[in-house]
């Protein structure tokens, strides 16, 4: 089967991010599903930036700690990084930074100034250089390189090409990659995959205050809120953010918000106001290393407890976590769907290994607009914002509409919206809000809410949630062990994971936390887990060392 | 609906003698009076925080927001950014809008962002039984300061100029008419209107014998000079003894945050077509 | 066994909260152990508010439905409360406002107005009337009324009681009360027995925003402040005040926090902030009914889970949730130390019940002033605030001090306090944090952290936390079951429950949240709850609620 | 500690031509001199938020509390009330103080603690990759604004003025010797002082062209005049083109909040007795 990994590496500021989109494209232009990785510090220039790029004849979402090539926009690049590296790894490296490759390297030069100098190119066309020496060096064909830098380097298309060929000839061809027969597909990051995916959901409305690792996904919807038809707000703060929010869904729009840990903390009042109020949200928490700043750029699995239970009082929300972008576009859809379906706050969790990663989607991804619609009222006066039901889901009106007076209130109300101190009421109000958790799970149930693959026979399993699902799924291939993935995590698919233990003897949970967080919830809906493998270093745990876990436990 | 019943069955529990009534009484008079014009109630929407002024949600029988301490503003400002045809009024708290969200006020009035802030200034936190509010006298003694605050209070007069408003007036809840004339000019007023109500609180704060002999209503004000705005501001920084103006200090027309923000969806003819060109660039 | 309960009644204004505290006085004084529940609605004039207070041979904290005296300033007062009262039920009124006790009611008016005029004492005196006809009705001393009125009514002292006496020689004893041979004690609410287990453990500064039903407390100490020798603080909001908090103990001061779930939302983000710069603070979170505003001056136990996993990431934390005054004052002190002896946050826990509640406590209760230090720095440079160690305690410097650099910080940092985005460093950094779960679970295991109460050879056991160990103990007693009441919530003591759970066969979790909080925290820690009485509406589940309850899951 | 090597190992990660690196090396200069004027540095404590200009805490070799974004002054009042002997120094950024926590600020200058706060304005989001703060110029293009703001800036200087600062300046990260003067004044102010320090970001805000030629320090201005402190503030909004003055805006005498907060610890001899009185009183 063919596999390809590659890594390139450079200062902040040398457009890293950049450049390993482009060799992700021109692994996705011949055929190649692409998974790429980007770690980076949290500073703006110098330090060290890397990408891992990898690309694989099946769906990925993990890379392994091997290289095929290197591209090594400076010597640090190649010190960090040598133990990755075997004899037959192909090093492309910028001449004027790097004296060579190290010894008995299989190494390659490329005197991107003199190129850039011959082209009286700006020194931003660089990375084309490296691009265009990759390529050759992997046995790209050059069209494949031409349609690449056209779809994706907008401006200064001829020149960037100019410069990516003069490297391109110079190099050779050392690792050749052979072609995989399928068309090129979209590549998102799990970010703008969320933006698609709520988008689809019918998002009229984006606001957030930028914080890693979810800004790429405000920086998104903005470029494209015009073509999306949606307003995009970047307020003083967080909890603006939330109640400008719960604004525009009490104007009728459909919001969502995006934040981190931090930024999130700043949200749980308005969330729990949204509990009171009905009011339908979505919220993306992308969550990195905490607590408090933690590492910022980096990633954890480690608010999942603090999120299911955020806000004072009791009242029903749902979490979905995907594991890739796939996942990430259908289920924000949902959640967007049921948000206003269910009038309850929803939560994307996501960390920033999925945020920030870029993943292969497909074409079938984005079929249809699909808005499912909260009951409306029907302008048979008096309206009530709160009137009662078997569902606890009242009917909709918004302001504007001929004879609604719509009450919508924080405290405990009657079912016109008016405050009560009323001891049955108080009984009555929190049992209707409360009753849709049970809707909420009925509903759930009809969605594919667990991953179950693997080897269906296996008596031990590995279970898991968000991100890791990739670097799970290729342990459990080799190991011959089944992999059960909620990505519903509340109202907790209880029935579906008991389901999908059938067989399994031996459940080991894999987290990015140091507590084992989802199997505490699990343990909780009476699934009891063995053994936990916790990973809490900031980085996504890799296919090598979980293996080693793995290993260790089952043994 | 026209000839609305203005005023729900709530019971209404301020204390005898609270400014508030005479606050709810000018929005009920304001609200027939826009009616009378034409105006639909359905396309005006009330939105409060909490404490004793926000109770006025639940008696005014018109579209209400009753948000959480602090918050009106941004609620407000999604609302208004939502569905820009509403006419969007916040009945807001001192406590409120000066302590625990001034930050929304300032950005408000920055952005300018077409809705009309009523500040019930009673100077005091009333719901929660008489403590220091940011616009309480040097010294006042409540029951967080039992031997008297040791913090000047703001001037949101001042501030707010300074913030770029572009409404600026300062009411009294016992200068029922003057308020009235506020309240309708800051609604008529395209961008940021700002009214600063000196409200009685009956019980924490009866300062109606301290105001009364002070106030006097604007004129001969230019209120299109900023500079001549600011000293009038500056007359009374409620504090020491001084002449209190009454009237609109500051007035200005500029282009409104709601105006400059959004409407895309207006703009979106195939959004199915778009979302597939988005996803189909990143091949 | 002498048990006597006395409801006052009348509109916010009326000053029912310091009637009552007077009421309270007098049973105190004649040697009964006392509990007084105050109920009013969120406003300021008007309403109905009313306590009920109740006085014992034992010791209380719970109200049965069934009254000894009616005190009623208003008509209103004996509408509502008719369904308390029995034939004998002896009715005080005040002449002026009710014409009569109603049909058949042994009832006696006080004409107030008449009074006052008589004394020339303005309307605020009007209270001393009831109560002076109170005591007359109950058969209580003269010598009792002076000497309550002396030390409680500091203005005015000899008009008050003019103005009672009149009243007590107007009235007759109808339901004399027996003298109990008990000196008169203390009574405190249990906000002002935190304040002084806080003051007894250190504070130096306290921060804090109005919110009820926290807000007594930040009264209390701003009133003490002088005495206490402590700073007070009320900042622009929450948010402020948990950051000022964690400026005075970086400045090396004790510092505590008071809030109700609205602002502790507001208090998250720094929270996880004094989790990662190991900064110690005491918070007093007192739960109301949620969601959002909710019912603010009603009760509720529903922010357990929430304040558990409260703030971005993983770190240790103390919550205590004391069942009554003397246990608040006995935790706070305990927080206090511990928040500084592990340099972690730690939570006192109440509710509205216990927070406005009074309770008799015992003079024994203020034995010594404790504070517990963490270990100091010896003056060695080079200071490194966070040294790892086997405890995971570093030692503490202040600024100030000679030659220490004392760096904090929320960001991932080394053990000089300075920023690191390493991997092993951040393991290592996150364990030596995570590690103080042992030491403070060791600590706390030597504390009685559990209270056992009622039937030791019970089968049965009702499992209660916070205000509900009162009326939990009363129906245990009468039914014969056990109470088993953990105050210590987390790190939770499941060893010292499952030792108190031996010989139980049945677990019934009573709790004042729609979801069972405790009973799931429990069942983490196996222990499994059978039952779950549930109680919402913002009221203190009533003894005889309870029993009607216990015994339809019993039976 | 004399002499004490004044910046630690850690490795500075600010871009080439940052200003912050003007800015740390003022404070450098500053803290060595206040040494040599026989100030012990052990009594000097420096908080930031986060943000590029935040790292100075990682980079000074002194007391800091590196803590939260936007929450730099709640912290540095908690500090300075804890121990008024210590001289506490905030660094905070544009971000931080203007927008996430506006309102500390507002509420820092009104009680006039006793801190210094050196804002790092470089009008932008700098550690988040540019987007636009509260002092970006109008249509100011960012990734979270790729067509501009629709929002005006606000004017710090003005917004501190009319919030009651005892000390107002600005300062210029290019001017250092200037920069250094108010660095120094500002400490040694007794209330709260406030200088908005222009910064040059390198990456995404390089005003360098724009700001040198239109920067000039007050002179002839007489800084305890609040009107003509005014006058002077609004000069350069922050937006239209127009000279830029630096320096001392306004200063002013006023008792500081830790003077009359607080302290009550030094009066009480038997805290013990003090807390069986209160118990006792209770019986
Ligand atoms: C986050 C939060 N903090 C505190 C409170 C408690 N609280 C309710 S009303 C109020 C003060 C209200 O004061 P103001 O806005 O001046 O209103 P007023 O009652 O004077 O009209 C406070 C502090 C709350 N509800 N939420
Ligand atoms: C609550 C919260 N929201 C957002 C962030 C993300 N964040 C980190 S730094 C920063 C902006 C900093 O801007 P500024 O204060 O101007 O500092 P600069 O980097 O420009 O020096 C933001 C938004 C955060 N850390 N915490
Ligand atoms: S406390 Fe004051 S503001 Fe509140 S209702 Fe009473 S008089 Fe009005
Ligand atoms: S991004 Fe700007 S502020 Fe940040 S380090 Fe670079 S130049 Fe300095
Ligand atoms: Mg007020
Ligand atoms: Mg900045």
């Amino acid at each position: 089967m063919q596999d390809v990994s590659v890594l390139i590496g450079g200062k902040a500021g040398d457009g890293i991010n950049s450049a390993g989109a482009l060799v992700a494209q021109l692994l996705n232009h011949i055929g190649y599903s692409v998974y790429m990785y980007f770690d980076y510090p949290s500073l703006i220039r110098g330090g060290h930036n890397f990408a891992i790029i990898r690309g694989s004849e099946q769906n990925i979402g993990t890379c392994w700690n091997t290289l095929d090539f290197v591209l090594a926009l400076n010597n640090e690049t190649l010190e960090r990084h040598r133990d990755k590296c075997r004899p037959e790894t192909a090093i492309i490296f910028n001449a004027d930074m790097v004296k060579s490759a190290g010894q008995g390297s299989a190494g390659q030069g490329i005197p991107v100034n003199a190129i850039l100098t011959g082209e009286h190119a700006p020194a931003i066309m660089g990375n084309s250089a490296i691009i265009g020496g990759f390529a050759k060096a992997a046995g790209i064909e050059w069209d494949v390189v031409v349609a690449v830098i056209n779809a994706h380097i907008p401006k200064g298309v001829d020149l960037n090409l100019k410069v990516a060929k003069k490297a391109y000839d110079q190099l050779e061809t050392v690792r050749p990659l052979s072609r995989v027969q399928n068309p090129p597909r979209p590549l998102l990051t799990g970010n703008e995959a969320i933006g698609l995916g709520m988008v689809k959901g019918g998002l009229d409305a984006y606001v957030s205050y930028p914080m890693t690792p979810s800004s790429s996904l405000l920086h998104f919807l903005a470029e494209h809120q015009e073509k999306f038809g949606i307003t995009v707000v970047h307020p003083e703060n967080e909890i603006a953010v939330i109640l400008m929010a719960l604004g525009f869904a009490y104007a009728g729009k459909r919001s969502a918000v995006g934040t981190s840990g931090g930024g999130f903390c700043l949200m749980t009042e308005g969330l729990s106001l949204a509990g009171m109020a009905e009011l339908p949200l979505v919220l993306l928490v992308s969550q990195r290393t905490g607590p408090s700043t933690g590492l910022p750029t980096y990633t954890a699995q480690s608010d999942l407890q603090f999120i299911r239970y955020a806000g004072q009082g009791e009242y029903p929300r749902l979490v979905v976590a995907p594991g890739d972008a796939q996942e990430s576009l259908y289920w924000s859809e949902i959640a967007m769907n049921m948000a206003w379906k269910f009038q309850i706050p929803a939560f994307i969790l996501t960390d920033k290994t999925l945020s920030e990663g870029t993943y292969s989607s497909s074409p079938a991804d984005i079929p249809e607009l699909l808005r499912e619609e909260s009951p409306a009222w029907q302008g048979t006066a008096p309206y009530l914002r709160y009137a009662d039901a078997p569902s606890g889901i009242s009917l909709l009106a918004f302001p504007g509409m001929k004879d609604a007076v719509i009450k919508v209130n924080g405290y405990m109300h009657d079912e016109a919206g008016i405050t009560t101190e009323d001891a049955a009421l108080t009984i009555q109000m929190t049992n209707k809000r409360l009753r849709k958790w049970e809707g909420l799970a009925e509903e759930m149930g009809r969605y594919p809410g667990v991953n179950v693959s693997g080897n269906p026979d296996a008596s031990t399993a590995l279970l898991c949630w968000g991100s890791t699902k990739g670097v799970c799924n290729e342990i459990a291939s080799r190991l011959g062990l089944k992999v059960i993935q909620p990505i519903v995590l509340l109202p907790f698919p209880a029935i579906q994971v008991k389901k999908a233990m059938g067989g399994v003897k031996r459940v080991i949970a894999i987290e990015e936390n140091a507590t084992g967080q989802l199997a505490i919830l699990a343990a909780q809906h009476g699934i009891v887990v063995d053994d936990r493998i916790l990973w809490y270093d900031g980085r996504p745990i890799s296919p090598e060392d979980l293996l080693e876990k793995v290993q260790g436990v089952v043994v | 609906m026209t000839g609305r019943q203005l005023i729900t069955d709530a019971q209404n529990t301020w204390c005898p003698g609270c400014g508030n009534f005479s606050i709810q009484h000018t929005l009920k008079n304001v609200l027939s009076e826009m009616e009378n014009e034409g105006k639909s109630l359905d396309d005006v929407v009330l939105v409060s925080g909490i404490g004793c002024h926000a109770k006025i949600a639940d008696y005014l029988n018109i579209n209400t927001f009753y948000s959480i301490h602090g918050r009106t503003i941004p609620v407000a400002t999604g609302i208004k950014l939502g569905n820009p045809n509403l006419t969007v009024i916040c009945c807001t708290g001192d406590g409120d809008s000066y302590a625990e969200g001034l930050d929304h006020l300032i950005f408000a009035a920055k952005r300018n962002i077409d809705i009309t802030v009523i500040v019930h200034n009673n100077r005091v936190y009333g719901l929660t039984t008489g403590q220091y509010t940011p616009t309480s006298p040097l010294g006042f003694k409540g029951k967080s300061t039992p031997s008297g605050t040791a913090e000047y209070p703001v001037n949101p007069i001042e501030l707010m100029l300074a913030s770029g408003a572009t409404y600026v007036a300062r009411g009294y809840s016992k200068k029922m008419d003057l308020l009235k004339k506020l309240v309708m000019e800051g609604i008529s007023h395209k961008g940021f209107s700002f009214i600063d109500v000196l409200q009685i609180c009956a019980t924490f704060f009866p300062a109606a014998d301290y105001y009364n002999p002070r106030v006097y209503e604007l004129s001969d004000h230019d209120r299109t000079n900023f500079e001549s705005a600011c000293s009038k501001a500056r007359e009374w920084d409620y504090n020491s003894d001084a002449r209190i103006a009454l009237g609109t200090f500051f007035t200005r027309s500029l282009p409104t945050f709601d105006e400059k923000t959004g409407r895309h969806e207006e703009r979106v003819t195939d959004k199915k077509q778009s979302l597939r060109d988005v996803f189909l660039q990143k091949t």
